[in-house]
Order: C-alpha cells, then structure tokens, then sequence
C-alpha cells in the first residue's frame, strides 16, 4: 500500500491533505469558517491554505455559524462544494436550523442537491470543558438528508474527506480532536477516497462484536489486546460512517459473535449506540447469546476538572469488565 | 403607523418612475399583476371549497414588490423568495399548472407532492425554494451570490424577506456577511406592517425596517412597494449596482397585507380604516390609473388582457385537478441526491 | 374522578386550562411568543389570556425563537416562570443553540436552576408539509439536563403541563397538533398534577408490551381492540415523560410480556424508540422472548400530499403486522 | 482602523470625567484595575507553568471596561458578562481564591470544577455565567430586564459582549428585544479589534460597532476603553437612564486586545506598531497618571495598594494549590435542580 520510505502522517495533517488535494482537483471547492484565512484555523488544519488557494477560496467569516453555513447552502446549490468549518463542533448548535431544516431537506422537497461538508473539531479529552468537548453527533442522526461520517484513524480521515466533499449531499464530518496529533500513520501516495457507508472491522475476532468509532477506537483495540491474553477474541469494527449506518456490517459481526458491545464516547441515552443496539435486536434477534450492553459517557455535561473528565470519559476498564461480564454469559 | 415615504431624497427615477418604462413593459407588468391576483384569487377560492389541504398564504395587495423586481432580473439570476412572492415564480417561468398542482399536492407540481403552497423552488429557473422558517433564505442568497463572486460571473440575488423576518438573528448575519463580502446581492423587504397578528411596535424599536440596513453599512431606500413602475425601476438600479460590483442594497416596501395571515386568519386585529386606506392604494387600480393616463392602454386593451390571464388560469386548474396524485411509495424518493450525478452546471 | 354534569374537555383546553390556572396560582409564570397575545395564538390556547393577565405577563415577542428563549432563561434564573410557545415545533431548530447550550447545562455548570417550560406544538396528520409537522423530540433527548413530556390525553395534557411549570427545570412540553381537538375527556374539578418521569399503562394486557407515547396512544389502544378479537393481549405503556425516562415501568411490562413493540410517529433512525429497545435489551434481556419490533415513521422529511403523509405515517395496520408477527414468535 | 473617539457629540462627563470621580472612588478603581491585571498576570504566569489545563483568555489592556461598568452597578443589578471581564466578576464580589481555585478545576471554584475558567457565575451576586458561545448570554441579559419590569422592580442589568459576538444573530434577536420593549439594560461592547485573527474589516461593513445600535434604535456612544473614569461615568450615566425606566443603551468601548486570542496564540497577525500604539495608551498607566495629576496619590499610595493586591493574590494561589480536586464521582452531580425546592427568592 505505502513504500518504506514514506512518513507518518497524522490525522490532522491527513485532514489537511485531503482538503488541499481536493482543492487542487476540483476549482468549485471552497473554505469557509472563522480564522481559517492567515492564522490556519484554531487548529492549524488550514495552515498556508490562503497563500495558496487565494482569498476568495478560503475565506475568514464574521463569527455568525448559522450566517456561513447558510451562506455554504446557497453557494452548494450554485455547484460549489464549500467546505465549512466550526472551530469548535460545540458551535455547530448554532447553526443547528439551517443544517437539518435547510441543507437536509432540501433535495427531498424540490430536488435541489446541497454538496457541503461541514467540519466539526470534536470530542472530549482535552480538558476543554463543557462549550469545548461536546460529541454532538446524534443531534444530526435523527434528521434524514444529512451524512454523518467519523474517522478514526489518518487513512480513514482522508478518504472520508475526500468522500465527503465528492458527494452531493450535506456531509458531517466530525473529526476528534484527541486524535488530532496522536493518531499517526504511513498513507498512500495515490488518491483515494473511503466510500461513505461503509463500516471497517479494524480488528477480527470470534468472541465479541464491539461496535465503535472515532477515538473509541484505539481504545477499542488497547482493550482487545488486554482481553486477548484472557482468550476473549474481540471483534473490533469501526462504524465510520454513523448515518447512513452499514447496517450489514454490523449485523454481520453479530451474526458471527453472538455477543455485543456498543461504545462511544458521547452521553449514553440517545446516543448513536440505542440505533445500533435497536437494529441488532430487530434483525438479529436469534443470534444473540447476551444482552447487548452499551458504554458511553454518562448523561452529564462534559465536566472540565481532569478527575470529573477521566470519570466521565470510557475507558478501556469499562470495555474490560462489560467483555468480561459477556463471555461468561 | 403612518407611510413617509418621501422621508429620504428620492432619486429621480423615483418620482417619475414611468417614464422610465416603456410601454410594452408597462403592459408586460400589468399582465403579471393580473396574473398573480387572478391565480391567487382562485387558490383562494379553492381553498374555500376545500380542495386545498394545507394553509394558503397569498400576496392579495402586494402584488407589486416580487412582480416589480423579479422584472428587473435576467436569466441567470437567483432569486431567494418569502411567501408572497407569487409574482416572481410567474416572472421566473414557473407556470401557473404547475402552481397550481403543488397547492393540490400532485406529482406534476414541482415538488411532486413534497412539500406544500409556496414551497416551490426550481433551479434552472434560478428560484431558491421558500424555507418557512423565516429568513433561513437569506444566508442562501448571500451564498449564491458568493458563489457567483468567487466565479467571476455578473449574476445578481434577490432575496425577500417579510417585515417580521427581519427580527431573526439570520437576517443579521446574512446581511452583514453580504455587506462585508460586498456581494452581489439585493435584499428586498415587504413591509406590510405585520408579522401574523403582531404589528410592527412590537417587533422592532423603529419606525422604519430600513433603519436595520444602516447597522450594516449597506445602501437603503423605502419605496412605495403597491407601484409597480417604482418597485421595477429602483430593482432595475440597485440591480445594476450590485451587478457591477459595487455590492448588495437593500429595499423596504410600504405596503399591506390585504388578506388575513393565512386564508384561515380574518385578521381582525388589524383596524379597519387600515384596509380601507390601502385598499385605494391597491396595485393594480394604480397600474390601471397609470397605463391609462399615459394613454398606454384603455378600457379594451385592459379586458383582453384579463381575459387572456382567465383563460389561462381555467387551463391551469384543469390541469392540475386532472393531474394524478403521487403515490404512497412516492414517499421515499429523492432524501439523498444521487452520489454519482454531477447536478450542477 | 368526576361528576356526571361535567363537560368533555378537548386536549387543547386542557392545555389553556392548565396555563391559566398556574398563572393565577402562582405570580412568576408568565407567558411569552409569537401572536400569543391579543390573537391568542396560533391554535388559540392562549385566547383571553392577555385580557385576564395584562401585557407584561402575556408577551408578543419578534419574530426571533433564540431570542426570546434565550430571554426566558434568563427571567427563568431571576425567578420567573416562564412558558413559551413556539408557534409550531418546527420553529425550535432556531432555539436550538439556547436550549441545549444554555438552558440544559446552565444548572450542571454553576447551579443556576432554569425553571422555563417550552410547549411545542408538533406532529403530523394535518398536511403541514415538511416545515409544520416535525416531531423533534429526539433531537433533544440526547441532552442532559432538559426534561422532555408528550402527554396523549387532555387528563395528561393538564397535570403534565402543571408539573412542567412547576419544577426547576427546562422542559419541553410536546403537545400534539393532531389531538388538539380529537382527544376529549372529563377532566377533575380540582387542581392535581401528572408527575413528570411516570409513564402510565394505558391498557393492560398480558402478550405483548407496546411502548409509545403522544399521538401514536390512541392508534395503539384501537389497534389493541382489534388484537383482542385475534386472543392477543396488548399492553399499552404511554411513557408520558421521554426525559427521564420510567425505566422501571417499561422493564415491568417487559418482564411480565416478554415480547416488545415500540411506536413512534417520529422517524425511525434514532429515535427515541431506539433508546428504549436497547433499555430493554440491556437490562431485560433474559425476559425476551421475541425481537424487539420498533414501527416509525420512515426516515423521510415529513410529506405534504395526502398519499405521501398517509403512507409516512405509523398505522393501526403497521401495529397489528408486528403484533401478530411476534404472537406466533 | 483609525479610532475616531470625538465623532460624536461628547456629554460633558466624557470631556473631564475625572472631575465626576471621587477620590476614594477613583483609588478603588485603581485597587480594582490593579488586582485585575495581577489576577490574570498570575493565571498566565500559571498557564505557562502548565498548572492551568484548559485555555486562558485575559483582560490585559482592556481592564477598565469591566472594572467602570461593574463599578457603577448596584447590589441587586445583574450582569451578563463576556469572556474579558475579570474586573467585573471582581467587583461583583467573586474572591481571588475562588477564581484561582476555578482556573486550577478545584472544587472550591464556583463551578466546582465543572467548568472552565472565566465561566463563574453567581446568582447571588447577581453574576451570570459566560457562555462560550458569543452572544448566548445577551438574550438572557434581557431575560434578566423583563424579569424586573414586569416585577416592577428599578434593577438594572449590564451584558457585555466583543466585537465579534456582535456578528451573531442572538445579538440582534437580543437588542431588538431589548429595543422593543424598553427593558433596563446595557449593553457594553469591547471593540479589541480583532475576534480571534479576524480584523473588523473583514467583520462587518461598518467602521464602528455603534452603527450596529441604530438598527434597534438604541441609543448609542463609542467611548474610550481605556480611561476607566470614562467608562464608569458613562455607565452610571445610561445605567441610570435604564433604571429610569428609558430603556436600554448601546456603549462601544474602544480598545485593544493586547495578549493573544488565549495564552497559546502569539497574535502574529497583530500589527506590532497598533500593539506600540495601544500600549502607551494602558489603562492602568492612564489612572495612575489621572490620580498624580488630580493630587489624588502619590508614587507611595500606589505602590501601597500595588502591596496589598500582591499579597491578596499569593494568599489567594496558595489557597487554590491546597484546594481539593473534585472526585470523580461529583461529575454526576447537578445535572437537574431538585424539583421541590424552591431555588429562587
Ligand atoms: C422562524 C419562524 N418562526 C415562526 C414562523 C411562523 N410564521 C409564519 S409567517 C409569520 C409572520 C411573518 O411575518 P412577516 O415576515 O412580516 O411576513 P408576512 O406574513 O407579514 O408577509 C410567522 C410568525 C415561521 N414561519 N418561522
Ligand atoms: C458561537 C461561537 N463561535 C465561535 C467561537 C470561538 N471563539 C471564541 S472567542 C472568538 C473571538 C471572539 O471575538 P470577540 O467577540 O471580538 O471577543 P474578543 O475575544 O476579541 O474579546 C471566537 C471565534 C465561540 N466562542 N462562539
Ligand atoms: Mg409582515
Ligand atoms: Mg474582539
């Protein structure tokens, strides 16, 4: 896939390829967002991009989230593909209207299609209290018309992005500041894109389906390492697309394990794991040999003090005690 | 409230704003005002007989505004129209059937069914479909007119927004990037001096909804919105402005909402000697007065029009009652655009 | 309960009744949003108001959701009790920013209580179209710290919205457009409340649990009365309150049933429905003797002809289908 | 930009405020400016020791914007403040050994390690909680000023918001509101100039943040920022005008933003010579030079209050370090206000 001589690339600067490289390709790809221009974003992902593109490809909004991703809407059915990005995901409550009355109904009411991809900086971890933690994704799941994607490694990230700004449809793409700089790997040199729909199972196992995505992920994987040297095989697969889900993916998985684990790091009621546990126990009814257990935040707000935090977030013991809980079920 | 329109300088193509019309459009206009009251008068009607399933919002009195400046447009623009707008949709080439067979939910109007009344939008006509929630159309319309910026082209957007629409922080930040950014963009604003039952007092500390554009830097004027001769000729300049780069305007309408809110609304909140003033003012008596008295056209010219726009409007309801409903399955097309398409010019 | 001379009253008048008694028990409640006043507002729940209560309590505001939310937050936090409408539920996307961000955390944050009720007309079955029929719930289900209630019957419709005004909370009070005057019954002379986080069972029944809630109850119960002829015994749990929800009154009927259907009128990917199949699955999985069936709406924006609504939405047929499915599961 | 101060017709208080300042009033305010810039010194000092885990936003340069306003409000007023407002909560009557223990994520913090730094809050003393996102807090501003009209109660409240929350729709939702019903409220607005890398220009059309006011029809000055006897004399000034029952009132502070965005962003994007030219004009240089001239303190007097804060702040750290750090299972605590109890007086 990769020579031996390539660098590592982590999944910020994988965010950043994809967008200049779909930049490069494509002239009706744009940016928009707050300080995005000459400082290169909060997080740096758009560094030099204006020098680059010009000022009118990457452009520094006023701070009005609903204003630019209006603005993206309109600019979307005119056959551009903006690309906007919320510094923080937590603003995008701020444009919450006209991304599921406006971008997301739109082709189903008179057919006109909105390609935009909206970048949403997510996640907790960080220390960043609640306004800069949130793991906002099911407020967007229940709303059809939109795609909701959610990389969790450098190779994802950038053919999802990639995937994201080729579609024709408004695409949430939220990647997780946790994973920014410490998500690192060799990538391609050759183009290439991640169908958007379509799970990955990251690692194979026999035992026990654990559904996940974004920075569960690598947590998924530390735990499955643990449990493998108590002979419990976890399957790990890593959803990436939320909506549409790959249903077959994951039921498939089940189908073979009997057992499962949904985990995310956003709260739990609500969250994007209750579809996934409700799909399971719909259409794979008869393959279960447990209950299908679900670990999440708890539903509070993200708390800022690191021992509030650390209690808050998943961790790899949660996945350790509910694998062990279901293999002696 | 009382009307002050001569308040501000008005240009010259204001105060004698017909003699930059020439006839032909000036008959051209008035085929569109009976046109738009014609078919809204028997939507209305339809509604009465309850043949119309949801709510039916008409333009009844304000005719003018979107006739006026959708006139003022050519092929390429966009407009982002509000919910009295009917002029326009006519103006944009959306045919009176295919109006009349979204009002009846059927597969032959242009959201086949999807989505109700004024809710038509048709991209090769460049008409932004209606958002009710209101003023989510105007950050469209600064974004198509980025768009047309970043591509070099001289399209313009026109965008309309009610009176009470200007409360919504949308409006703010759609006009404020427009004014920025200096798109090429016009806001238009149908004042009609309520907001459902709520008059204009209560939804903002001035007296006139131009004072708004002034927080944005962007050039305003307030026109008298039932002459459709002075709505056509200041769309026709502000237009230009923004074509030729110099960036978006903004245009309030004194006008009336001559029908209640909606057709089930008998708006008795609204004092009566109001209606009785406005009534005088009504558009088309005023292009009728007009075309006569610059001897355009008389009595005759004026019938054969109107029976042309009649015949026109029995076709168009022939149409769409004939036409079929969708079907249920219907339903479940068209959530996602095709990925592989490339929709767009 | 009641008197025999007692009149039926419809769901929407329970609705004005309980807003018009809270307001002369108790001073702090106030009532703010579009055409409220003079009009009474969109629905006339509010008809008379003004003239009994002054123009300071009975508030037309601009056109502006997230402003005079955000306005009745913060009367809320200085003591005041403020109910507002929206117009339709639709609308709320607009207040969404306010809502979740500033009302839901405000308490958790720094322990500020925010005692506001937000009622929010909603749902479909009137040829609204895709902007007038919504039913968000699910939207903000996944937000700690907001409470949710749906009553489906004006019984319910008054003591819920009592309860809402009085507690020390954000709710949102779902109101059903399509019951407003469907639903009529005989109310109680004297004052009482439903409190919020109980659901109630709507019908006893030994075979199946079908959990649902607002519009979809009396759609259920007339889907139980076919069912009995058939020997299969419907239990009809009416959640009432979505946030918190009764946990233990779903796992009840569960235990004793054994076989689930969960009703929406929402659409169906994550939905609150997906939340309670997976409850159950958690925590009832020993007790199952079927898969959890869950009948929404499909994952469409809501559409306006006739034919196209009529198929969106749940039918009496759709539960009969699942339930004779299950029966002979 | 240029700052263009005298554009405006000047109220006698703005041309010679100090002479409306008491001495002892005038050292307070100094002791305020003065413990403000120590404060946030010392929570930079411990940012940069890497003892303060999330973001550090700072008042430096810009101090005597939240010290004048907070100095001129009363005990039962409310403000709603920005993320720039240490003076305010200060005088509000937040203890340095609380705002320390919040930047540490102790529990003795007013948010009990909940939340991050500048987002304290307090009803008891009448301060709400900054929200992140801009402009949230304006709405509930005038949220606060209904509450005591419709109580019929001569409470005031003061919002303050950057330059760029301004942009946000929840701004103009919020004046509109504010404008319509006459509430008592103040808005203050710190123009630094910048929002984050975003110069005005690129933030709205207008030259002044004040042209934003006429939209609402709200009264509205641009004043120095940086002269504390001129913010709190002008705010006195309106903040009375609200108690009065005159309604709200817009007041653009110029000033400049003299740290980075947060303690990590080295604000190259800053012209150094704006920083040069901003900098002579500090605000506390500016009070201690007011207080020599009017004779009001010597070198010495200052220096004694210089003491005084000093050690307020070491004991103040000192109690922060010693605090305790919330358990982990405190996170699940507070998410809902008991129902029964009743929160409110
Ligand atoms: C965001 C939003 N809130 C509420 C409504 C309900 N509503 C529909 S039209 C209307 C009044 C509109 O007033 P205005 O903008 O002046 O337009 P007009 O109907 O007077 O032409 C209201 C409140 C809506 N459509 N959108
Ligand atoms: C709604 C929202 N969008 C984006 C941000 C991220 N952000 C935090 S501060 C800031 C700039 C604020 O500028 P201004 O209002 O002028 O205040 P200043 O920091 O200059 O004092 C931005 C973009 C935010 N906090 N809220
Ligand atoms: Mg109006
Ligand atoms: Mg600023």
């Amino acid at each position: 896939m990769t020579t031996a001589i390539s660098q590592e690339v982590t999944y910020l600067e994988a965010i950043s390829q994809a967008l200049d490289e779909e930049m490069s390709r494509d002239e009706r790809v744009f940016l928009l967002g707050e300080d995005i221009g000459p400082y290169g974003g909060a997080f740096r992902v758009t560094e030099g991009f204006q020098k680059k593109f010009g000022d009118w490809r990457v452009l520094d909004t006023p701070l009005a989230e609903s204003g630019f991703v209006g603005a993206a809407i309109g600019a979307a059915m005119m056959g551009m593909r903006p690309v906007v990005e919320m510094q923080f995901a937590d603003f995008i409550s701020c444009a919450f209207d006209q991304i599921t009355e406006v971008a997301a109904k739109n082709h189903y009411r008179w057919g006109a299609a909105v390609p935009m991809v909206i970048r949403a900086p997510y996640g907790g971890g960080i220390h960043g209290g609640p306004f800069h933690s949130v793991c906002p994704e099911a407020w967007f799941f229940h709303t059809p018309g939109l795609k909701l994607v959610a990389p969790s490694t450098p190779y994802d990230a950038k053919g999802l992005l990639k995937a994201a700004i080729r579609d024709n449809n408004p695409v949430i793409y939220f990647e997780h500041k946790f994973l920014y700089r410490r998500a690192k790997e060799v990538l391609p040199e050759e183009d290439y894109i991640v169908p958007i729909g379509k799970a990955d199972v990251k690692r194979t196992g026999r035992d026990i389906s654990l559904i996940t995505y974004g920075a569960m992920v690598p947590l998924a994987l530390e735990a499955a390492e643990i449990l493998e040297k108590e002979a419990i095989d976890l399957e790990v697969v890593d959803l990436r697309t939320l909506l549409p889900l790959d249903q077959e993916a994951i039921l498939e998985s089940v189908r073979k394990t009997s057992k499962v684990i949904v985990l995310h790091e956003a709260t739990k009621t609500g969250g994007i794991g209750a579809e996934i546990s409700a799909l399971i126990s719909e259409y794979c009814f008869d393959h279960l040999d447990g209950p299908i257990l679900r670990i999440a935040a708890p539903d509070t707000p993200v708390p800022y003090s690191p021992p509030l935090e650390e209690f808050f977030l998943p961790k790899v013991d949660d996945v350790l005690r509910a694998a062990r809980q279901l293999a002696t079920y | 409230m009382s009307m002050d329109i001569e308040r501000r300088e008005s240009p010259e193509d204001r105060r004698q704003p017909f003699s930059k019309v020439s006839k032909a459009d000036y008959l051209q206009l008035y085929y569109y005002l009976f046109l738009t009251r014609t078919l809204e008068d028997r939507v209305t009607a339809l509604y009465r007989q309850g043949r119309i399933v949801g709510g039916v919002y008409t333009s009844h009195g304000m005719e003018a505004i979107s006739v006026g400046y959708a006139y003022a447009l050519e092929a390429g623009d966009v407009i982002a129209p509000m919910h009295r707008d009917m002029g326009a949709f006519l103006i944009r080439g959306m045919k009176p059937k295919e109006i009349l067979a979204q009002y009846l939910g059927k597969r032959t109007g242009p959201t086949k069914g999807k989505d109700a009344n004024v809710h038509m939008g048709d991209l090769k006509r460049g008409i932004f479909a209606f958002v009710s929630h209101l003023a989510d159309n105007l950050p469209l319309a600064t974004g198509a007119a980025l768009a047309f910026k970043i591509r070099g082209q001289s399209q313009v957007v026109v965008a309309n927004t009610g009176d009470g629409g200007t409360s919504r922080g949308d409006f703010h930040e759609a006009l404020n990037f427009a004014a920025v950014r200096k798109l090429p963009v016009v806001f238009f604003c149908c004042n009609n001096q309520y907001a459902y039952s709520t008059p204009l007092e209560l939804q903002m500390g001035t007296p006139d909804v131009v004072d708004r554009a002034k927080a944005y830097g962007i050039p305003s004027e307030i026109i008298d919105g039932n002459d459709v001769a002075v709505v056509y000729v200041t769309a026709q300049r502000v237009i230009k402005h923004a074509r030729e780069g110099h960036g978006p305007s903004f245009i309030e309408c004194k006008t009336m909402r001559m029908h209640g809110h909606a057709e089930h609304d008998s708006a008795k909140y609204v004092p009566k000697e109001l209606l009785e003033e406005w009534k005088r003012k009504d558009p088309i008596l005023k292009v009728e007065h007009a075309l006569k008295t610059m001897g355009y056209a008389d009595e005759s010219v004026l019938m054969e029009i109107q029976e042309r726009v009649k015949k026109e409007i029995d076709t168009a309801v022939e149409f769409a009652e004939e036409s079929p409903l969708p079907e249920g399955p219907e339903t479940l097309e068209g959530v996602y655009a095709e990925t592989l398409e490339e929709v767009h010019v």
